[in-house]
């Protein structure tokens, strides 16, 4: 069963000029969450956004979620006003998580900007069950050092842990997915994940090519639970449910989603 | 004493008078994650066409203030993938069921009736000709009484099943319309669909969706629809069913006092699915509050100031 | 170089292109309290009828999401005392001055176009025949292509400046209306007025407003207004003014990008007195950013997705 | 100039459970205010509501203008929660204020509920002026004790200060319009004012029949500033500006008002 309803800020801390941290006391959700699962988030009175606003699960454990929110316009200037204490209504977890790598092989994780958390969780979760930790790459860029969090975290997991930045101010000046194709290079092989902005991505599956790839997608989502159509991508044509003359399908980034095969998504 | 919540409209019996809104519930099955279903009035479908649509390329919504564009583009299943995978669920869902269909043309919407009501757990058919995102979706009929009432004269001669006739407010006069569809047969009339819109980003300087012009629901609509089915319950003698902005129990009382014998809530189930639920104990409790024992006592009970 | 923010619109200068939108800004003087109203692209006077007018009685209005509905009812002086009383403040305000007109047939139309055209320091006049809430006012007219182009026709062939036609977005076909006035001789047009709405109070079950039906403005229709300023600007020749729920700057481009040439603010100068002048400052804000010499490189350059 | 801006909250109180007490930093609304003359507020950022509220002045001061608020809806729900410091937009000073009385007579004035600011404000200007204390008689009803407020202030006025709740909780139990009728008719003469429900006004109206009365009316206000027409009532014909055949004319609660002669008002 999935949850909606209203729970408390248990923490919410200002990390820079535009990121903030939340901890969420929501047991029902916080059980459920898989790695690349979402939430839906609405402030209870703020009725002039129509929907609400879909942040991935960063952690989910004691019955808390933790999520990570950059500051982009008007709900999240919001979010960024609320206190301890403070309710938030919540619906989740929603939408498909993260595949578990086909084998023991090299993982790749690549996190542009605010797309880091559901790999974060994806981490946590792997190590947990025993996967082993100099496997891990995991890639994190951002615009600037501002942009970047969660470091202290993930220094703790000792995975291979690797920064960029746009202007230079934090780890290696320039794209993230630089770093990451230098090292798949290499050895050609293992399996990648990735989260951030459409053009990183489109880059990130070229490089992975006909390695296990699996991209986490953003969209407008409306509803978050898989009624409105509104947040639907299209995808190669595999003879599945919706499909028209045009030679692609649609999938619904909520429901279907957000996490998709490389393989399946039809690049503009 | 229990209240009676149970409304019958042209023939079909629903528990409550709350709806769901055709395309803002997908086929129903999604919401048995967050609530019991069989609380529901009905479940309205999204629109089906005779083959399965992909509709229009994203970004298919924007948001508006208190409101939302929409442009899906019917984007749906179609027929025969509808009946083998969504009716199964449909059938034991434990409310009425109410298939809503859209067509290119009024032989389109002939074959969508005569098939979808012959098939056991359909209660009734809406017909959308009212979508104002596509050719197909009906616009065209929807907009003057002539296309209407040749699309519903069409629908009523095959089904088996009652006719609740989807009008748009997009037109000059709709008691007009109401009428056309009254005497071509609707046994029953479901009002507003949404408003033609745009949006522009400035930013950008594109336009919000790729389709240019959506759909506009939501809050923010509220009022055109409440004027409209004052209006036309006024003019017609079948049941209107009203919707256009509906969030809350409140809303709900609102649109009963306007003259509506049932509503249906869309937009207002993106942000919060239980809002179904939480609207029916709002208007039982108003009920309660103001010493109503029957809903029926609210149909068309708005006072002159 | 300076931006030219000044934009002509059927032979009447505009220094910009953000005007008052009729019935928001009573007859210009009240805002002097606030600000420089020379700063304004122009003012719009409430509608003026021949004879004084109480209007309906209140209340007159009532909120809704993002918007509101007013049934004014058109309350004004009536000519002869805007005349003596009005006119003096308007003559020296240092803005264009556009007076708008209200009859309840098109003679009275054509009376009062004649006699203020013939007034020292009118620049244009808008022909409301669009208001939703009274017979006098013109949804009559409006409402169809024949009943609009009549009382332009009429207007024209008296008024010694441009006559704006103010259209009403309750129609099926805005386009049609549009070029029916574009062909009796409009100016310009402008669009949109009101939508149509209602709102009951389910405390007390009556009517918000005496009138029953009122006018829903504000950003609630801003989706809509933008949407048949966009299909309009696209038909006809004649220059184009937008206004519905512009509230920013930002609004204002959007507008003037989907084919607006001037626009106007109404209801959200209730809220905040100032909002002509800062939603001018963001237009220039926006311009410098968007490297932007010339307010016309903006007007219709919205883009495809 | 009338003002229109953003001014800080320099204290906000909670009196009771539904009452507010507010003091605003607005030097210049501040300066110009008057008894009887009102402010449209707004919170910034809340776009939902698409009208301002208005609240009478309470007293203005060094700087500052005091309101009393009833929380009573969405808006007033909204400024309960406001902090020290928070921002609000403020247009005014609006309207016209009381005019004074002809003489000095007896002064009565009736406060019902949250109409008691209009009125505090004129009798510490007319006391500023030198009104002697003992002809001012002060009346303040309310449903209950807690709403009633102010009242520290009112006592250490020294003029005659009378208390009334629909429950009988502080005061005489009754309608305040009692002990006013009842003191009224012992002189049948005097200045009359009043502030509160429609009903109440009526009441007050008939009562002080051809004495100087005015009364202080309360209409939905979209503008404030007298552009929208939006607050009109009727008044009794005077051949004035707006009028038509039949036989009355409206008048601006916002403008012409919000006090008016009890004489002009037309009852329903
Ligand atoms: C599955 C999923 C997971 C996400 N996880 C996180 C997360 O963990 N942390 C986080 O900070 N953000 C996350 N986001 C993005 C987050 O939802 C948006 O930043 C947020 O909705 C912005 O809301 P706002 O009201 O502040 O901005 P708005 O005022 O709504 O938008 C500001 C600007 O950003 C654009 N925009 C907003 N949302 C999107 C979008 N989804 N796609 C493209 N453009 C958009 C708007 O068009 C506008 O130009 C996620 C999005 C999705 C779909
Ligand atoms: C000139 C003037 C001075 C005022 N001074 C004060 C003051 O000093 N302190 C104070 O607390 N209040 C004062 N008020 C009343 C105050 O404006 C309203 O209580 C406030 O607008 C309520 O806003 P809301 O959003 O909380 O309630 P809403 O959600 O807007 O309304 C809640 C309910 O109250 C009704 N309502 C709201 N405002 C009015 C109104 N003006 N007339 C009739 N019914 C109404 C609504 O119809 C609704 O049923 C004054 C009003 C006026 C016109
Ligand atoms: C995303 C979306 C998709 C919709 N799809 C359909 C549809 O397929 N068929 C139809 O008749 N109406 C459709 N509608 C219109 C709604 O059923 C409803 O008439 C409208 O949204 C107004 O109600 P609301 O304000 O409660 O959403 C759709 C609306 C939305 C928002
Ligand atoms: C209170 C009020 C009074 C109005 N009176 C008139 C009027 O007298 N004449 C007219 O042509 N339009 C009138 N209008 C319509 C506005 O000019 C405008 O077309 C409409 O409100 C949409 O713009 P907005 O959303 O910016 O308010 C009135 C609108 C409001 C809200
Ligand atoms: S956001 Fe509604 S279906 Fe995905
Ligand atoms: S509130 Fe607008 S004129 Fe008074």
């Amino acid at each position: 069963m999935k949850c909606s309803g209203n729970f408390q800020i248990a923490s919410i801390e200002r990390l820079s000029s535009n990121i903030i941290r939340l901890e969420i006391d929501s047991p029902p959700i916080a059980e459920q969450a898989r790695p690349g699962q979402f939430v839906q988030v609405r402030i209870p009175g703020k009725e002039t956004n129509i929907w609400p606003r879909p942040f991935s699960i960063h952690y989910a454990g004691d019955g808390r979620i933790t999520l990570y929110i950059k500051i982009l316009g008007k709900m999240t200037a919001c979010m960024a006003k609320l206190k301890n204490g403070d309710i938030l209504n919540i619906t989740g977890p929603l939408g498909n998580g993260f595949a578990e790598p086909p084998d023991q092989v090299p993982l790749y994780l690549v996190a542009g900007g605010i797309g880091l958390p559901p790999l974060y969780f994806l981490v946590c979760i792997l190590l947990k069950k025993g996967f082993p930790p100099e496997l891990i790459h995991l890639y994190s860029g951002a615009k600037s050092a501002a942009d970047l969090f969660a470091r202290d975290e993930i220094v703790a997991l000792n995975i291979d842990y690797r920064l960029a930045t746009d202007d230079g101010s934090c780890g290696v000046k320039g794209l993230i997915v630089e770093p990451f194709a230098k090292d798949f290079e290499k050895s050609k092989s293992g399996a990648v994940y990735a989260c951030g902005p459409m053009a990183m991505l489109a880059a990130v599956a070229k490089i992975a090519e006909k390695n296990f790839c699996q991209l986490s997608l953003e969209q407008l989502m409306p509803c978050g639970w898989g009624v409105c159509n509104g947040c639907a991508v299209k995808l190669k044509s595999d003879n599945s449910i919706v499909e028209d003359e045009r030679g692609f399908r649609l999938a619904r980034v909520c429901k279907e989603g957000p996490v998709f095969n490389a393989d399946d998504i039809l690049w503009d | 004493m229990g209240l009676n919540l149970e409304i019958n409209i042209a023939g079909i019996k629903l528990k409550n008078p709350i709806l769901t809104a055709s395309g803002c519930f997908g086929y129903g099955d999604e919401a048995s994650d967050f609530f019991d279903v069989s609380r529901l009035g009905g479940i309205i479908t999204k629109s089906i066409s005779l083959l399965p649509r992909v509709g229009h390329p994203p970004p298919k919504v924007a948001e508006t203030a208190s409101g939302m564009l929409n442009a899906i583009g019917l984007s749906n299943i179609g027929l025969e993938r509808f009946i083998n995978d969504k009716m199964p669920f449909l059938r034991k869902c434990g409310t009425t069921v109410i298939v809503n269909i859209a067509g290119k043309q009024p032989d389109d919407y002939a074959k969508l009736a005569e098939r979808i009501s012959s098939l056991s757990g359909v209660h009734a058919i809406e017909v959308n000709i009212s979508c104002p995102n596509v050719a197909e979706g009906g616009l065209e009929f929807g907009a003057s009484e002539k296309g209407a009432a040749v699309v519903i004269e069409k629908v009523k001669k095959v089904s088996r099943v009652p006719i609740i006739a989807k009008l748009s407010p997009n037109v000059t006069d709709i008691v007009a319309i109401a009428k056309a569809v009254e005497n071509a047969g609707a046994d029953s009339i479901s009002l507003i669909n949404t408003l033609v819109g745009m949006a522009i980003d400035p930013k950008t300087k594109k336009f919000k969706i790729s389709n240019k012009f959506g759909g506009l629901s939501g809050p923010a609509i509220k009022p055109v629809a409440v004027a409209m089915v004052y209006k036309v319950s006024r003019a017609v003698k079948i049941p209107v069913i009203g919707l256009g902005g509906i969030s809350c129990g409140t809303d709900v009382v609102e649109f009963l006092l306007a003259g509506a014998s049932a509503v249906q809530i869309g937009t207002a189930c993106f942000a919060e699915p239980k809002v179904f639920t939480r609207s029916l104990d709002e208007l039982t409790a108003y009920m309660v509050a103001n010493g109503h024992n029957d809903i029926r006592e609210l149909i068309g009970a708005v006072k002159d100031i």
